[in-house]
């Protein structure tokens, strides 16, 4: 649409702004803030992001077939060799972006006001968070991929902290520590890929892999950088701080944490696969078994995790590693399609799931509580609220409707001959994380499941958040988010998809992506309802029953509350099993 | 060089591991900024002097000088506990 | 885990993946023997293009200078940070009572502290501006620099005390300078756009090679570097430095950070 | 000899971990996290570096004389930065850390509680 209106405009001028712009805001906030008044920021702020998202769009529109290639500083490559930092905007990394800038607006929205008092501080830090994300979605150079990882992990560190509780100062310690040693990781990997290659742009490292055969470098070199970005992505073994900081984080943060922050890990992890690593027969063959064995088995563990919560951030924390893990299913696929379906479920669970952390803020600043069994029937007040909970219970359950279940769909399709397995976790995942979402709505709003099962036993802590804003100012910017996901033409993205990912691939490709079935998304989202109606109706059943269920769902459930413990030193020595992991598969491939 | 290059190698992997096994915190603070210093000349000897500036002026005076004030704050909260004061 | 099934795992792990380690450590080039093309490349065009002596400077102001960018808002991001997660509690008002721990005489500062601190902080700052204006030419840069610049300023605060640190040190000058900084870096990115050019390309005249004034818009940038890293290692600091303070008042609430 | 500098950088590394793994004071916990960040120091400036080459600034000698990779050395700065603000950053949720809990070491300290449990 903006094409049209724009037609003459050279689409590669415009690259550098979506970064420049916010970072701009940023820097110009940070030295006036002291003098402006008080609402000016969370405008700014708002307009800065819809700005990045409409830019990104359009230049997602321009990018058609191809990409928008831009180097900065004027450095073009020279005889084929690049000497500067290019940017190189595909259809699917510019609808990415264009996401999560309209992901950030809605978050600046529903936030409004809530930091009012802190100069401005708060809206810094997310606009850095921001042009951090946008780069890191453009950037064809390793190095300059780093940089935007950690501008990205700094302005979530702080952020995490903001509420200074206890709990939320350890969250962001685990945070913290973890995420850095990513960092340290990923500069190692790049260190060595830098040697072996001699440049750090993303084709030329690609095509140094592409000659270098079997070679241990080149390998460490994936293990590293692989690793840093499953961190991210909070991938098991390495998901154990996603749930302590998106608990404990503001839940406007916990929007783009989950939202945004976790896809992009997976987002990093597709492109540096399909495109950098492509060449190396040593990593195609690692990339099923690794991807598709510890995506199910987040899928899964996620989503039990899940529905053993009582307090609902935590809940939807753990509901995210599922999902992520289902995303990773997609890279284990090694087709277009798997890569098709997760880039289009990342905008997909971006969406709701945004939505969700929006709810649960609702339920903080109106009933200053995210406990479920605390809340039960509190919820009555606020039915719409309610109602979106529900519908985006059941669109994580896989409800047939929508961006995220044609995602999810394209995924199936991808895994339904060569890896039953995977697509049958990843229905296992979808139908737990939605029954957990469904049980804790039909509790809160409604008033079921007297008597509490497992969740019972769950962490929790209390925690409120202000009340100063009115319901439907915080209730819009979720209900924008799950109107977009269910109303984004389902025939625009499917004529887009196989487009956009020959492109982000850099291969070409003919013929539409292979959909799943039908049966499928139905069979998750009856899975859900089953055990969300198990979860709140269970003392009605007969006591000979419902007894062996309970015991044959507590004895795991502690275990696995166990080795989420919250102690830095255990992350650590999981983070090392991982690398471990990724190495001996490496070796074994 | 060709000696001295491998010494300050080996002499930075020792004062990384001294920082490691040095458990007093009031103690670490000197093994930190000794490793500060150690890379300083091992980034010179590599022919790094930008390098070797940042490492001087970032880990041989700002993160020591950091550490100090942590450590201090921490000292000045457990008086606080100590003589009943705010701390909790 | 207890610790020590903790550490048995780690050490697992490790173990595991010291045969991976020695095989990359095997194959990876000699040390010593050859640097990558791309530097080499580097080393071979830059002076001629870009009339400066530093390739380092080159780099990270002119080449790759977008990761500058991003490590200058990291710094920026830090600093933010810390300023929000030590200020949640005790407010931004500022005390000018000295910490006092029970139990530690009071010695009041020595002469010869104030003398050598204020011969010294003049010095180290001059020193810190000598190696900010020299980006292009000698080792150093923004960075360095005004790190350096920050450090001076702590002298101050050692011969001064705090008191009157605190006089001549205002927090939101301080912001001030670290926003205007970075903004001055990303509007070196910008304008260029407006000729015509790339982001961040350098059209501003290029100087002669070695001379102080050689390298073009890498001058504005390191400036801004150099302001940004200035004000915001001296908030750093002055932000940690409160920390032990003893606080004025009953502390208020952690709830009323939100 | 020749692998001596990416033996050092792996070692550090390990130790830096095995320090996080078991360190019982969270200002020790930084330290230790710094070490773990010297490791990538030494692997990129020790690939970085070629005999008999000068530093990459072509002041004293004139361009055309071997020098070693600024590309590294300009990486290794970033680094440096990374390392600050790192520092910083878990240096100051320590010590708020300690204001609320009156301790410092990460064995008792839990993100989230059980009920009642505390």
């Amino acid at each position: 649409m903006s094409a049209a209106l724009l037609p003459g405009w050279p689409a590669a001028a415009l690259v550098p702004l979506p970064v420049a712009i916010p970072l701009a805001v940023c820097a110009g906030l940070l030295a006036t803030a002291h003098f402006l008044p008080k609402r000016l920021p969370d405008i700014l702020a708002a307009v800065t992001a819809l700005v990045v998202s409409g830019l990104c769009a359009w230049l997602a529109v321009r990018a058609g077939d191809g990409t928008v290639d831009y180097w900065f500083g004027g450095w073009e490559p020279r005889q084929g060799v690049a000497l500067g930092i290019g940017f190189s905007v595909d259809a699917a990394s510019g609808w990415i972006a264009a996401f999560i800038g309209l992901l950030y607006a809605l978050a600046f929205v529903f936030a409004w006001g809530f930091f009012a008092h802190t100069h401005g501080h708060f809206q810094i830090l997310m606009l850095l968070f921001l042009a951090a994300m946008v780069g890191f979605c453009f950037t064809r150079d390793l190095f300059n991929l780093f940089v935007w990882f950690e501008v990205m992990s700094v302005a979530a560190f702080a952020l995490t902290a903001y509420h200074l509780e206890e709990s939320a100062l350890t969250g962001a310690l685990n945070f913290t520590v973890v995420n850095s040693l990513a960092g340290f990781l990923m500069l190692g990997g790049i260190g060595l890929l830098y040697a072996r290659a001699e440049t750090l742009d993303f084709a030329g490292i690609a095509a140094s892999v592409a000659h270098s055969g079997r070679d241990p470098v080149v390998a460490g070199g994936f293990c590293l950088v692989a690793a840093a970005l499953m961190i991210k992505a909070a991938a098991v073994p390495f998901q154990f701080w996603l749930a302590d900081a998106h608990t404990v984080a503001p839940s406007p943060v916990s929007v783009i944490f989950s939202g945004a922050m976790v896809s992009l890990g997976v987002f990093g992890l597709a492109k540096l696969s399909a495109f950098v690593f492509a060449g190396s027969g040593q990593i195609r063959d690692t990339l099923p078994p690794l991807m598709i064995g510890l995506g199910a088995v987040g899928a899964v563990l996620g989503g039990w995790m899940a529905l053993l919560q009582r307090h609902l951030k935590r809940l939807l924390a753990f509901s995210t590693i599922s999902h992520a893990g289902i995303m990773l299913t997609g890279i284990g696929a090694l087709s277009a399609g798997g890569t098709g379906g997760l880039l289009v479920y990342v905008v997909g669970h971006g969406m709701v799931k945004g939505g969700l952390f929006m709810i649960a803020g609702i339920l903080l600043a109106t009933r200053a509580s995210v406990d479920e069994i605390s809340l039960r029937g509190l919820g009555r007040g606020i039915g719409p609220a309610g109602a979106a909970m529900a519908v985006a219970g059941l669109l994580l359950a896989g409800l047939p409707v929508g961006l995220l279940d044609q995602g999810s769909r394209l995924l199936h399709g991808a895994l339904e001959g060569a890896h039953p397995y995977a697509l049958a976790a990843n229905l296992v995942g979808a139908a737990l994380t939605g029954a957990a979402v469904l049980r804790a709505a039909g509790r809160i709003f409604l008033g079921l499941g007297e008597d509490p099962g497992d969740e019972a036993g769950a962490p929790s802590e209390e925690e409120r958040e202000k009340a100063d804003r009115p319901l439907w100012l915080m209730l819009a910017p979720c209900c924008v988010l799950l109107a977009v996901d269910v109303a984004v033409p389902a025939d625009w993205v499917r004529t887009l998809a196989p487009h956009a990912v020959a492109a982000f691939t850099r291969q070409t490709l003919t013929g539409s992506l292979h959909e799943g079935p039908a049966w499928a998304a139905w069979g998750s989202v009856a899975g859900a309802l089953v055990l969300a109606a198990y979860a709140l109706f269970r003392q009605r059943l007969p006591g000979a029953v419902e007894r062996p269920l309970s015991v044959g769902q507590s004895l795991p459930a502690r275990a696995l509350e166990g080795l989420h413990s919250g102690l830095i030193g255990d992350y650590v020595a999981w983070l090392a099993v991982g690398l471990a992991l990724i190495a001996g598969l490496l070796a074994l491939a | 060089m060709s000696v001295l290059i491998p010494l300050l190698f080996l002499i930075t992997a020792v004062s990384g591991t001294a920082i490691v096994l040095i458990r007093d915190p009031s103690r670490q603070i000197f093994a930190i900024a000794a490793n500060g210093i150690v890379l300083t000349i091992l980034f010179t000897a590599l022919q790094a002097p930008d390098v070797a500036l940042s490492e001087l002026a970032v880990g041989g005076a700002a993160v020591p000088l950091l550490f100090l004030v942590a450590l201090m704050a921490v000292r000045a909260g457990t008086a606080d506990q100590e003589s009943g004061g705010d701390g909790r | 885990m207890s610790p020590r099934l903790r550490l048995t795992l780690l050490g697992a792990a490790l173990a595991g993946l010291l045969p991976g380690a020695v095989a990359v450590i095997g194959r990876l080039p000699e040390f010593g023997a050859t640097i990558a093309a791309y530097g080499e490349r580097i080393n071979a065009i830059v002076p001629a293009e870009r009339h400066v002596a530093n390739m380092v400077s080159a780099i990270n102001f002119d080449l790759r200078g977008l990761d500058t960018l991003g490590e200058e808002f990291m710094l920026l991001a830090a600093i933010t940070g810390t300023v929000v997660l030590l200020r949640g509690r005790r407010g931004e008002e500022t005390t000018d009572r000295a910490m006092r721990l029970p139990g530690r005489a009071i010695l009041p500062r020595s002469e010869a502290v104030v003398l050598t601190c204020r011969l010294v902080g003049p010095l180290l700052m001059l020193f810190g501006l000598y190696i900010v204006v020299h980006a292009t030419v000698t080792p150093g840069g923004g960075f360095q620099g005004g790190v350096i610049l920050a450090s001076g300023t702590l002298l101050a605060y050692l011969g001064e005390g705090y008191a009157g640190w605190r006089d001549v040190v205002r927090s939101h000058w301080l912001d001030a300078m670290e926003g205007g900084g970075a903004f001055l870096f990303v509007l070196c990115g910008l304008a260029p756009m407006l000729t015509g050019a790339a982001f961040m390309q350098n059209v501003l005249p290029l100087g002669t090679f070695r001379d102080l004034y050689s390298g073009g818009l890498m001058l504005i940038e390191n400036a801004g570097v150099a302001l940004a890293v200035c004000g915001g290692f001296t908030q750093l600091f002055l932000e940690f430095l409160e920390e032990t303070r003893e606080s004025a008042g009953p502390e208020e609430s952690g709830e009323d950070s939100a | 000899m020749t692998w001596l500098p990416y033996a050092v950088a792996a070692w550090l590394f390990a130790a830096g971990l095995y320090g996080l793994a078991s360190s019982r004071n969270l200002i020790h916990l930084v330290g230790c996290l710094s070490v773990c960040q010297s490791a990538t120091y030494v692997l990129l400036l020790g690939l970085g570096y070629r005999w008999g080459s000068i530093a990459p600034i072509f002041y004293d000698h004139p361009p055309g004389t071997p020098a070693v990779d600024p590309v590294m050395q300009a990486l290794v700065l970033t680094d440096i930065v990374v390392g600050a603000t790192l520092t910083a950053l878990l240096l100051v949720l320590t010590v708020q850390i300690f204001k609320r809990s009156g301790t410092l070491d990460p064995e008792h300290l839990r993100p989230i509680r059980r009920r009642g449990a505390k």
